[in-house]
């Protein structure tokens, strides 16, 4: 069955600036599946990207984790990286169990140097034999499209589209089991966007990394490839929901709302229309009591206002954080 | 708009100690004289004496008050800093903004003329300029040392123009009808603002350290006093060599203290204006 | 025809010793009505911005004739008057909300400049109170925004004030140029309500600049293809997104992620 | 490695270079014939009145005079003759040392000034570099104030007056080491290892003076440069990949420093400057002595012949460091904008 490969319980992860806190992450909790593509979603500000950070335990300053575990599967039992430092965490599982694919590959790549270089520096980090990784980022290039004479190149003579294929095939070099691909797209034409989407499954058909997390804004990048998703809004996760579930009948208001606000040219789209959440994300340093979301909610009752709903497993496989359906379960 | 752009300034801790310091010595310089009423230029019997009751800071070979040249001195290095600034920033500003509206062939022209000036060693012309002169005042010197400061802060004013003007509340404005003069005055003007006062503190700093340069070699203003006017009596008269502290290190000091609050000033405003540094 | 745009090149020349020339747009030609939505589609650097600003007569053009209301934009112009009566009568949104505002001043400065340069003799109240009707007009309480400096505002909400400064202005036609890639997903929707609300209410001709083929196909009458400084395709939405004729059109409709529809060929 | 892109480069940069120094000796031309007042006749007067001391040799001096600047001649002619006598290595005769010519005078004090101010840069840049590295890679630690703020002070110290301290502490007060000079008075320069030590012992305090005032500037732009490199995407990048701290620091370092190439490029002119005033204080037979003099003696061949030197000289090294910079950055090396 189903085996979680990354667990998050109950995690807060707040930016500290000055005497106030940005409540970025705030008591998010959800797994990660081995095997499976996990889109999360969200608007800017929602707190997303802080959310890529939490999964890897890349804490900087101001950002603190404030409450919760992260547990990462090693073997037959689960790590706590949570409780590791930076350090630690960086010298046991990043490159090597968790990579990112970040969101401005356009400068990723260390420019005063020839990419064999970098390759070969990373091999040294990890004390990988340099013949081994040379050979296996040839054979990784040319996977992802690229012909290995580019390794004596340097990252600027490189196009986009070609940059970002780059940075897919060193991310994946050491066979990480978690990539974590935080708008990954953005910065691409749409025809690069699915040379990119290809890249990126073939990996894990091939079985070189187990499972994605991907995270944007955009919902139908996230159609093509999602297994499930989670929802974020506000620093909370609202809902999850197996993709296709969650297309045909999505549960949270907000998820609701997302999705009709979807533009992509089919008849589909121009028949239902485009419809508009009103209002504005809140600020995280000061947000609404309750659920978060009732200030723009067109269903919010009195309790939204004043209790704050939990994420609750609703139907077989799906959870949402929403009084509309918890209320009438208690 | 102002209040927006000082109130952080305000809070930086940098910010408020070179203030500070700058604003001392030019009190010292604007109004030391009116309150220690020393003539610098009257001689005594007292030769080459060490700090006194009666002379604070000691006095040189003829007997000249230390303390009162220093005063005088800071004044005039001021003044000579000051003008030489806005001598650069007028220059600067008109170049670059002249490069950046007008594009094209003027552009390219007057960048290469700046590139030109830049790679030019500026004190080394100023010494040239200078020897030619045989009575130089006040302002010429600072003009000597205004022409050729501007080049960086003009490169740096066209790229900062060029990028406001394709930014789009410019395009909103003409879209609005504004006239170029207006849409210089209102939006582009503003943008430049912080910067250009940052180059301001900066050129008044250069313009000090190029006065002191040029009259210890002996090519500084003929007549009056300055800091470096000073040193250059302290090195001709080998001060240093005999011993006479109290006459060359007061007026290093006040160039270094003066020069040093100046730079962090700028980086304290470079620390609250620039994103990039800003620490979240 | 209210636009009408002949042959319109531009040509960006560089350097001063070698010269470098780039062709940003290439013999464009195309005709807009009154009361028309039309959307000019392409990536980056297909030379649709260019486009756009040399018919808002920001950027004169190197060849080519664009005539608004019969008169040539960028010759038939000469006096001040003339000119006052162009920017009335066409104006623009564009995309980046953040750029659109000078940080130096209040929101509503770009309000006050469209209602002086309407012209009218009106009392500082009765302006006032212009402002505030735009204001309510596009959904905005006008407490929340009257005094706010740009930072202080969300994205959607500064995208809805310009599209109050149209508003004011009530122009023939509009160039919005990206207006809504920049704002959350979830305000993009009431953006573009307000846009066809102009139009229904003053015939208003609206040209979307744009990448997103999914926004031209939802709002527009007529799709331009753009790339590389031409124009490649052109046709109803339904002609360009169903049944594409040109290869670049085609690869762009298939590159392009659905909603209802998942990519066969993706794994 | 030379690829055509860096040649096409290099030659940008020299023909520039080349340009540029055009523009300067005709600057050092016209200079005298422009100034209101004109100094050359004013010299001219002002030798005719002293002449009482020796007419033969006044009169012999204002001939010079007259044949240098080509006084009575149309100005294109005079240039003309300025360019090409330039061009042969004819700098024209001193005045002070009339017959000398300044050339002659020129080339044997050039070795003290490079063998001062070469090393005394580089090694101010390269303390300053990783001085300032350092204090970025600790930000906000004691190390990083102490560094920034002392490096504030320090950068603004005037060499000459640093020199001034230097010569009043340790010459004077501790009498640790010479005063002034390159060697000792009545020694003469030998290849020996006495005269070696000799020549060492003067020449520390005018090298200190310079290396630890210009260190702070150095120190203060690196550090400004590492901060901005540490927040870019590649060292993110790297840092999520599990590269080692070691290697990110040295990818920073590295390109960091590319700016502070340009930077040594553009300041080597005030670098001279303070340099030669430094020799003044020290009364260091280099360059800067010999300019002093002859602005003294307001011996204008003099002048002028050391003014085209030093300014070749700044254009020369520019070339060189642009040179360098090529080498290092592939972006310019292959041809691409950094």
């Amino acid at each position: 069955m189903v085996e979680p490969l990354l667990k998050v319980e109950g995690v807060r992860a707040y930016y500290k600036l000055g005497r106030v806190f940005v409540r970025a992450v705030d008591g998010v909790s959800f797994e990660v599946n081995e095997g499976e593509v996990l889109g999360v979603v969200g608007e800017s500000g929602c707190g997303k990207s802080t959310l890529s950070n939490v999964l890897m335990m890349n804490l900087r300053k101001p950002l603190v984790l404030v409450e919760g575990r992260v547990l990462f599967k090693m073997g037959n039992g689960f790590l706590e990286i949570s409780s590791l430092g930076r350090e630690e965490v960086k010298k046991r599982l990043w490159g090597k169990e968790m990579a990112v694919i970040p969101q401005s590959a356009m400068n990723a790549l260390m420019p005063t140097i020839k990419v064999r270089k970098y390759v070969e520096h990373l091999a040294e980090s990890h004390n990988i034999p340099k013949e081994e990784i040379l050979e296996k980022i040839r054979i990784r290039f040319q996977e992802v499209g690229l012909d290995p004479v580019w390794l004596e190149r340097y990252p600027f003579e490189f196009s986009g589209g070609m940059r970002q294929r780059a940075v897919i095939a060193i991310a994946t070099l050491l066979n990480p089991q978690l990539l974590i691909a935080d708008e990954p797209t953005s910065a691409l034409d749409v025809v690069n966007q699915k040379i990119f989407l290809k890249v990126l499954m073939q990996m894990k058909k091939r079985g070189i990394v187990k499972s994605i997390v991907f995270i944007t804004h955009d919902i139908a990048t996230l159609r093509q490839m999602a297994d499930r998703m989670v929802v974020m809004y506000a620093g909370k996760v609202v809902e999850v929901s197996p993709l296709e579930e969650m297309l045909r009948k999505p549960l949270h208001p907000y998820t609701k709302g997302l999705l009709d606000s979807v533009l992509t040219p089919e008849p589909e789209v121009k028949d239902r229309g485009i419809t508009t959440i009103p209002g504005a994300p809140p600020n995280l340093i000061d947000p609404p009591t309750g659920c978060r979301f009732h200030p723009r909610c067109t269903y919010a009752m009195k309790v939204c206002r004043e209790k704050e709903p939990a994420l609750v497993e609703v139907e077989k496989g799906r959870k949402v954080a929403c009084f509309l359906f918890t209320e009438e379960i208690a | 708009m102002f209040k927006v752009m000082f109130k952080p300034l305000l809070k930086n801790r940098k910010f408020l100690i070179g203030f500070s310091v700058f604003l001392f010595f030019l009190v010292l310089g604007l109004f030391g004289p009116i309150f220690y009423r020393v003539d610098p230029t009257e001689m005594t019997w007292n030769h080459e004496k060490p700090p006194s009751r009666e002379h604070p800071l000691g006095t040189d070979t003829y007997g000249r008050d230390i303390l009162a040249q220093l005063i005088h001195g800071i004044r005039s290095s001021l003044y000579i800093g000051f003008l030489s600034a806005i001598i650069s920033l007028t220059i600067g500003t008109f170049v670059g903004t002249f490069s950046a509206v007008k594009r094209g062939v003027v552009d390219e022209t007057l960048m290469a003329i700046t590139n030109i000036v830049l790679t030019t060693p500026s004190i080394l012309v100023a010494i040239l300029i200078a020897s030619y002169m045989r009575v130089r005042n006040v302002e010429m010197v600072a003009l000597i040392l205004g022409l050729f400061q501007w080049p960086w802060f003009a490169r740096a004013i066209r790229a900062q123009l060029m990028s406001v003007m394709s930014r789009e509340y410019v395009y909103l404005s003409v879209m609005a009808g504004y006239s170029d003069l207006r849409l210089i005055f209102e939006d582009l003007i503003p943008t430049i603002a912080t910067y250009a006062f940052m180059s301001f503190v900066l050129f008044i700093n250069g313009g000090i350290m190029g006065e002191a340069s040029l009259s210890l070699i002996g090519l500084g203003p003929t007549q009056g006093i300055s800091l470096g006017i000073m040193l250059q009596w302290a090195v001709l008269m080998e001060a240093v060599r005999r011993g006479l502290w109290w006459w060359f290190v007061p007026p290093g000091v006040s160039i270094v203290a003066i020069t040093a609050s100046l730079l962090v000033i700028s980086t304290a405003m470079d620390e609250v204006f620039n994103p990039r540094l800003r620490e979240e | 025809m209210r636009l009408v745009v002949r042959n319109l090149s531009k040509t960006f020349s560089m350097g001063f010793f070698s010269r470098r020339h780039v062709e940003a747009v290439r013999d464009v030609s195309f005709e807009v009505k009154g009361g028309e939505i039309v959307s000019l589609v392409g990536e980056s650097g297909s030379g649709k911005t260019t486009t756009a600003k040399m018919i808002l007569r920001l950027l004169p053009p190197t060849r080519g004739e664009i005539l608004f209301e019969g008169k040539d934009v960028w010759r038939d112009l000469k006096e001040r008057e003339e000119l006052r009566e162009f920017r009335r009568k066409m104006h623009a949104v564009f995309q980046d909300p953040f750029a659109s505002y000078n940080p130096f001043y209040p929101v509503e400065r770009t309000l006050w400049q469209a209602i002086e340069l309407l012209g009218e003799d009106l009392s500082k109240q009765d302006k006032l109170n212009l402002i505030k009707e735009s204001l309510l007009r596009v959904g905005l309480d006008p407490k929340d925004v009257l005094g706010k400096y740009p930072h202080q505002l969300s994205g959607g909400q500064k995208q809805r004030i310009m599209i109050a400064r149209c508003w004011i202005l009530k122009p023939l036609f509009i160039v919005a140029d990206e207006p809504t890639s920049m704002i959350d997903a979830s305000s993009r929707g009431g953006i573009i309500k307000l846009l066809e609300e102009m139009r229904e209410e003053n015939g208003t001709s609206i040209m979307f600049i744009t990448h997103d083929l999914g926004l031209a196909y939802y709002v527009s009458d007529r799709i331009f293809v753009m790339k590389d400084g031409r124009i490649v395709e052109e046709g109803s939405p339904d002609e360009i997104v169903l049944s594409p004729k040109h290869e670049y059109t085609k690869t762009l409709v298939s590159s392009i992620p659905k909603l209802y529809k998942r990519m066969e060929d993706l794994v | 490695m030379a690829s055509k892109q860096m040649l096409r480069y290099l030659f940008r940069r020299f023909l520039f270079l080349f340009v540029t120094y055009v523009v300067a000796t005709t600057v050092v031309f016209l200079l005298p014939r422009v100034i209101p007042g004109n100094p050359l006749s004013q010299l001219l007067s002002n030798l005719s009145m002293v002449a009482q001391a020796n007419p033969e040799a006044i009169r012999a001096a204002e001939r010079a005079l007259m044949e240098e600047f080509g006084l009575g001649k149309p100005w294109y002619v005079q240039y003309v003759e300025f360019i090409s006598k330039a061009l042969r290595g004819d700098l024209g005769t001193s005045i002070t040392f009339y017959p000398r010519k300044v050339l002659d005078l020129i080339v044997p004090v050039l070795p003290w000034t490079l063998v001062l101010l070469l090393p005394a840069t580089l090694v101010a840049w390269i303390l300053g570099n990783t001085l300032g590295a350092q204090a970025a890679y600790r930000r906000n630690t004691w190390v990083d104030k102490g560094v920034l703020t002392t490096s504030l002070v320090v950068s603004q110290i005037p060499y000459y007056w640093l020199g001034m301290i230097f010569i009043f502490l340790f010459g004077v007060r501790l009498k640790l080491l010479p005063t002034q000079g390159a060697y000792s008075q009545g020694v003469i320069p030998s290849l020996t290892f006495s005269f070696f030590v000799d020549v060492l012992r003067h020449y520390i305090l005018p090298f200190l003076s310079i290396v630890v005032s210009a260190m702070g500037g150095w120190a203060i732009g690196m550090r400004l440069m590492v901060i901005y490199e540490l927040g870019s995407d590649y060292v993110l990048f790297s840092e999520t990949l599990g590269v080692s701290d070691k290697r990110i620091f040295k990818y920073v370092f590295r390109n960091s420093l590319l700016p502070q190439i340009t930077g040594l490029a553009l300041s080597l002119g005030s670098i001279l400057g303070g340099a030669l005033i430094t020799e003044i204080v020290f009364n260091y037979p280099g360059t800067g002595y010999l300019l002093f003099r002859a602005l003294t003696t307001l011996d204008y061949p003099m002048i002028q012949g050391i003014f085209v030197i030093l300014i070749a000289s700044v254009y020369l090294a520019n070339f060189l460091v642009d040179f360098i910079y090529a080498v290092i950055d592939p972006r310019i090396r292959i041809g691409q904008e950094a």
